[in-house]
């Protein structure tokens, strides 16, 4: 099918019915709203259910229910509404139920602005909730892969049975490109869903959906069993993309709108005869720690580049350990960086290597 | 044309997103590359909107406009905001019926368009923004006027196809006045 | 002859005319000939020598521009 | 041959329950399974557990269950029930559960008139964590965060959340019941009934408030706590219909 | 010399409201900094600003403010007025606000009788986000998430704040008001007014609600948006005292 | 003074009014409940407030309120309910304002069990709230130490200007041990709350508490001056105790009760000849990473502890940054391991170690 | 001459006492003699004969551990 | 005495936390270092209550206490869950009332205590757990009944007072049951 230009937020919604989402329930916040509203006109027409809840709490705990009743349903919002929806997630996560969250994140903390931003990327990787959980997470660049991780976050949810989080900064879901939403996607094996609440209808054993284990070791045992699934998703699902490494002396790593900005300034940088990598994660849980292993050994330090003060470089440093000195540059507050900061940034780190 | 960066501005209300738009739905029908991009949020109340356009041949990567290779200025305060954020040899686009001052820059092209003027004698004011996308067309010679008709005639449906002339008109006005 | 005077801030008017409609004698308009630099046609009272001063306008007023005064 | 006049309904599983000796929690547990028993909808059915001492209900009722987040119980009902629109959907719920952290939610449930029926269990205190203040705890009722008895100047007089949420266009029916004699029980019973006779038809929220006994955290005996329950909590909380369909309507 | 009928209060800092043209927001601020100054309680007075279009109104009253988080005002206003008993506290909150994500805040400010005073401006709708169905939109409204009009059999009724805090025993004062007219304007200051006295009074929780446009998530002009005010809102939520202290009475 | 027994719980909401906290909002949770319980008695006595709320959320936005009024303040929360106060969080970091929070933590995800835990050490170090904010975290392990920090938390909230977090697991709210809590804690000068509300009383320009900043650079500015904060008591705030990690191969990572597990754990291998040190974290965040470099050469590995599957060990590895092998054991759930499966876990390690 | 036959079962049963202020004909005690595993004094119908069968102490058992039968 | 580690269970309401909470009180009192540590929350309802104390001349590490010196059994489902987790030759000391088994081990000390029975003789069932504690104490020199006495003094106020002497008969009676 020919592209057709979307607004992020709107191709998102779009995807999510091509993923077979069929309820969606959400409350408004900026700049996620295309999302609601082009469900609220679209998704009646697919049969499915479109609410607009009371509040943050209230639409994740609606998922909860939806989900633990075997249907594809999915969230969004935005920074701090994701913050209050944080004890809704680690329920969902403990119950093992499959559901897909959007983030499109804005500036922060607190009320913050409104403007795009990656300061989310703890709250994303690292759950706010209690617990040990985890939530399998995807951070995509561009319309497209947006477009069709949304779709197969629906398929990933269920044959892990673990909430998937969508995090894009502000300017993905406002934006317009050229999307195609019918792109095929990896033909998986779903599980049958057993264990959804769906009554017995006289045919089945009751199921129960529930994260309370009062007895420690049944907890422990539970707790082991979800930690056995992180592994599985660390070994499978780790997603990257590396540009332009081989040969590089630096690469950037950076993902979403800001490793856009970066392969722009490594366009420039090249013209200056600079070769620059990029090494950039489309999964942030897990996160992509084998890339860091295919790097030659031509590369002598990375820059970490985001949209924050400095937060995926932590996970940049595990990954690393300790090999190569690692720089930073990031915009925060909803600033975006032109391209030639990044390229200044680059230039710096070169410098600051070779006077050691 | 290998790649073209615009940056729209003006009060909320003046259709200046919808320039941007139809740039970048031509774009993409055309078989370009493109990214638009709003500013957007509770500021554009009252203040400015703008929107940013790039269309290219090679994939758009960075959606952020360093320097643009126009700009659209539907009045005063997006003419501050916006004026050094063209290259050099640019192009500016100004509205001059709201837009009482002159650029500073010498480095660019400026056009003054007096388009709500212009779209008051064609009898709809609400055409302004058409007739400044139909200045910018003949300059830039990105697309023909049938793109942007054709995008017009599917966006307002039947409902509205009887606006089509009108805006016709405008783009046609644009051109014109571009041209002479 | 006018009772009451008023004082329209007009660069902070927003041309939105409730105090238009709020006039009991129908004393005001927006200016269509100008436009304040926030983009908007403000509030101008066309006959000042009637007014009488009733702050009805003042009252309606969403952004608070209106000041009235008794003559 | 004999007859069995009373036996334990298979709406119940045999799992003991885990209340302290004489908490009405059960007999209210007892009579929802039996109204589910007799309307014979236990197989469609989907109850929704809260957080309180009901919390593991789940492994009592005889059906399909969810156990909900603190106070989330509606809206957890609320998703099941918009996708599962021809299923019974039911939550029990503590007033600590729904009338403080869950208040958003079942004035949103019976706003949106959400076609579930909520079992409202008011027993005036937090049982489960230890016997702290509710909203709904007597003027003068000592807890552990109340130590010297609720005192109205620091924390308002006890919400009514029946005839608060009477108020609300969307809910279709509410009433009031207390468990502390077998006549009592039954007409308990008939609320019961009738709230989920409501969802079958389709007509929207329905809501059985009980009032309850938490002896333990009372510092009473089971029958002193009915006692109590009778003399205080009856007359600030009076038993009867706060709302019901008009004849033929789905509500307002 | 001439004489000063009407002048802008100094209760308003000089900084021009963000509003839309003909927003009746910027009415209903006049009014509340007009009342503060009149009971000469502006030095003493702490503003809790909503999230909602007023959400910048701590740039707008001329006295200290909080800005709260989304719907959580009456719980920043019972924090800092049980911590500074003798200074003035008001919330300033939208219908989203108040009426949806914060439910249980105000039903429970309410409930506690928290000795605060509440503006509730209630416009049918999400104005900053950009025109989503909240709560109180009547039926087939329609908005940017009820785009074919608001459905009762999908959303239930609007819910009727006023009327339903009036049941709760700790809510002192309540009265809905409009300002679609001078004289109304007049009336509603008075309300405004005699919130605040109780409140200085340490009378308890009082409540004033606007019931009041957004011309631009309405498609509509300044004028017909309170036209429509006046033929749809009102008859919904009619205006009035719904509740107030009986006479030498802290409530109920 | 003669050191008497109290419960954990009630020892810390006598710390919190010796510390000076005139203010609590809180709400029930098990294994939390002896705090607002004791202060619910206690606090009238002192003029403070003890106020129950109706929820979390609303809770830690009474908290926004009363310390924005500049007066000190404390909720206290398990888990789950921790999670429901991320928003609450967030906006109080973003606008800046002191406060003390507690966390009793038991287990997870959801609802998970009620015995103890350290699964929510992501939680707390990352937050679970939106944008660039920490908190200052505390995780003591006996009572002394947590009566000492609690009160000491009052003051280094001010001078921050921060929320502070103590993260105790649920072992130490429920235990009684002698606890002294007039011991002296280090005098600071502590900043005039110029930016409380308490009405302008004609004599100032008014206050605003706030955290929006809709103008991107504002914004940035505004995480940048958080930023500076974060890295100052990076510089300033570490705390941790290194035991007996001279001559030894192995060195244990722990905190909270775990520590003193692998303490006794220590001294049953010391008695197997076995020596091994201990370096307890006493702030989580910031992370004792200094502690890291003053390991003495003869470390050979890094043996991680915790009542959870892992989630300090992350901190770890950033502290050490490849330098040692680090192994990891853990029990979660409520599961408390015996000193003797440390003991094993050490052995095990030596033994991994000798035969690489 | 009893109408009415009660079980109990006294396992379960948790001694509240409930169903002996129920009982209209006062049938129904405490077994003082007798602790359950779960270490409670199970209810006893001390006079069986008399029981009509009202199930009035089924309805009142939290526990739901009496069955009654008609006789 | 160098360290005791104690273990105390029954049900919820035989005061086994109290017996607990004494010792450790005890200990502080008597200059030693410890820790008291209960089992919480739901399952204590109806199921088994219990606690640990630890009590020792050198700081208290762990307060898991992993093979204790004494186990205090008030009730049979306890002796199952404890019985296991004395070390050998460690003490038992059971509630013989309601408890009609016998211990499998052999590697360990067992007194059997029949300390309801004993309770009821002295006229107050509820002083089943003192009597409990004076046998434990006789067993263990650990502390005189003083100490336990001016504890329960502080503890009880004025308004309790008049119900020292029957806890002290307790002790006694269980100190007594002991030396027999
Ligand atoms: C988010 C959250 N907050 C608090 C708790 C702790 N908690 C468990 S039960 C309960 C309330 C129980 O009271 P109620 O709803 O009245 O039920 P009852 O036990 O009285 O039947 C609370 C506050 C929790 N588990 N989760
Ligand atoms: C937690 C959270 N959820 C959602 C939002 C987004 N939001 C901003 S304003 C608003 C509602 C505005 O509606 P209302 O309260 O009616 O005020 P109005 O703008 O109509 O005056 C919402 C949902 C937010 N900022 N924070
Ligand atoms: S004061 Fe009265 S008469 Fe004068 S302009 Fe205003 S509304 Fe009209
Ligand atoms: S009401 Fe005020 S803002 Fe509106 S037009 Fe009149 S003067 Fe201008
Ligand atoms: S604590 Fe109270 S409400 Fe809970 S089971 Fe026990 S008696 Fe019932
Ligand atoms: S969006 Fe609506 S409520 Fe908000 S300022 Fe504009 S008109 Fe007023
Ligand atoms: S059935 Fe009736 S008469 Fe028989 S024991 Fe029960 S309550 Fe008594
Ligand atoms: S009511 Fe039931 S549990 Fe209570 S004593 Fe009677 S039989 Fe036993
Ligand atoms: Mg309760
Ligand atoms: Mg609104």
């Amino acid at each position: 099918m020919a592209k057709v230009m979307m607004k992020g937020n709107e191709a998102m919604g779009l995807a999510a019915i091509k993923g077979g989402c069929r309820a969606f329930f959400g409350y408004p916040i900026t700049p996620q709203n295309e999302i609601p509203e082009y469900l609220a006109r679209v998704m009646p027409e697919y049969g499915g259910v479109f609410l607009q809840a009371e509040s943050e709490v209230a639409a994740i705990n609606m998922i909860y229910g939806a989900s633990g009743a075997g249907v594809r349903s999915m969230t969004s919002s935005s920074s701090p509404g994701i913050a209050l929806k944080q004890e809704g997630i680690t329920y969902i996560a403990g119950a093992e139920l499959p559901c897909v969250i959007i983030n499109v994140m804005r500036g922060g903390p607190g009320l913050g602005g409104i403007q795009p931003s990656q300061a989310d990327y703890k709250q994303v990787t690292r759950g706010g909730g209690n617990g040990d959980y985890y939530l399998l997470a995807f951070a995509p660049e561009n319309l497209q892969e947006t477009v069709n991780i949304v779709k197969e976050a629906f398929d990933l949810a269920e044959i892990y049975r673990n909430p998937v989080m969508i995090a894009v900064d502000g300017l993905i879901g406002q934006m317009m490109e050229p999307v195609d939403v019918d792109m095929e996607i990896p033909k998986r094996e779903i599980p049958e869903k057993t264990w959804a609440t769906t009554g017995t209808l006289g045919k089945r054993e009751r199921n129960v959906v529930n994260s309370l284990y009062l007895d420690p070791q049944a907890l422990e045992n539970h707790s082991l069993k979800l930690k056995a699934k992180y592994d599985l998703m660390r070994e499978k699902e780790q997603r990257y993309e590396l540009v332009n490494v081989d040969h590089s002396e630096i690469v950037i790593v950076a993902y979403g709108t800001m490793a856009r900005i970066c392969r722009s300034a490594m366009e420039i940088l090249n013209e200056k005869g600079i070769n620059v990598g990029l090494l950039r994660p489309i999964s942030i849980y897990p996160f992509p720690e084998k890339a860091f292993a295919e790097l030659p050994s031509t590369v002598k330090g990375l820059l970490t580049c985001e949209l924050s003060t400095g937060q995926m470089i932590d996970d940049v440093k595990i990954a690393n350990n300790g090999k190569l000195p690692i720089g930073f540059f990031g915009r925060t507050g909803g600033m975006l960086p032109e391209p030639e900061e990044i390229v200044d940034a680059v230039i710096k780190m070169i410098g600051g290597m070779k006077n050691e | 044309m290998n790649s073209e960066k615009i940056n729209c501005a003006g009060f909320g209300g003046q259709g200046v997103m919808l320039i941007g738009q139809l740039l970048a739905y031509a774009a993409n029908e055309e078989g370009f590359n493109t990214l638009w991009y709003p500013s957007y949020g509770p500021e554009t109340r009252g203040g400015t909107a703008n929107c940013s356009v790039t269309i290219s041949k090679q994939p758009v990567n960075s959606p952020v406009i360093s320097k643009a290779d126009s700009i659209i200025i539907m009045n005063k305060p997006s003419l501050d905001k916006f004026e050094d954020k063209v290259r050099p040899d640019g192009k500016i686009f100004i509205n001059s019926t709201l837009v009482n001052k002159k650029v500073n820059r010498s480095d660019v092209e400026v056009f003054y368009i007096p388009v709500n003027d212009m779209a008051a004698e064609l009898g709809n004011p609400k055409v302004a923004n058409l007739i400044m996308l139909g200045a910018y067309l003949e300059s830039t010679k990105l697309f023909e006027d049938e793109v942007i008709i054709k995008l017009l005639k599917k966006s307002f449906g039947e409902n509205k196809a009887h606006l089509i002339p009108i805006n016709q008109q405008a783009l046609q006005a644009g051109r014109i006045f571009i041209r002479q | 002859m006018a009772k009451g005077r008023i004082e329209v801030a007009v660069e902070s008017c927003k041309g939105c005319g409730l105090c238009i409609n709020a006039c009991p004698l129908n004393l005001l308009e927006l200016d269509t000939n100008t436009l304040n630099s926030k983009g908007y046609q403000p509030m101008r009272i066309h006959t000042p020598d009637k007014c009488i001063g009733c702050t009805f306008c003042a009252l309606m007023c969403p952004d608070v521009v209106i000041t009235v005064e008794r003559l | 041959m004999s007859n069995v006049l009373f036996k334990r309904t298979e709406a119940l599983t045999s799992k003991e329950f885990s209340y302290c000796p004489g908490c009405t929690h059960g007999i209210i547990h007892r009579i929802v399974a039996e109204v589910l028993e007799e309307l014979n909808i236990l197989d469609r059915t989907i109850g929704v557990s809260p957080v309180g001492c009901a919390v593991m209900n789940y492994e009592y009722f005889n059906c399909d269950m969810q156990q909900a987040s603190h106070g989330r119980a509606p809206a957890v009902a609320t998703g099941i029930k918009r996708v599962l629109p021809n299923n019974i959907v039911f939550t029990y719920q503590g007033d600590g559960d729904l009338a403080s952290i869950g208040t958003a939610e079942i004035v949103h449930a019976a706003h949106r008139s959400e076609n579930i029926t909520v079992i409202f269990v008011n027993n005036a205190i937090y049982g489960m964590t230890g016997g702290q203040m509710a909203p709904t705890t007597l003027v003068g009722q000592k807890t552990t965060t109340s130590p010297t008895g609720r005192d109205p100047r620091h924390s308002g007089y006890p919400i009514k959340i029946s005839e608060m949420l009477a108020t609300i266009p969307g809910a279709t029916y509410i009433e009031r019941v207390s468990v502390h004699n077998p006549q009592n029980v039954r007409k308990a019973k008939q609320a019961v009934k009738r709230a989920f006779e409501m969802q079958i038809q389709g007509k929207g929220f329905s809501m059985v408030e009980f009032v309850s006994t938490c002896p333990v955290n009372w510092g009473k005996t089971p029958q002193d706590a009915l006692n109590w329950l009778v003399d205080n909590m009856i007359p600030y909380y009076p038993l009867g219909v706060y709302r019901q369909p008009e004849a033929g309507e789905k509500n307002e």
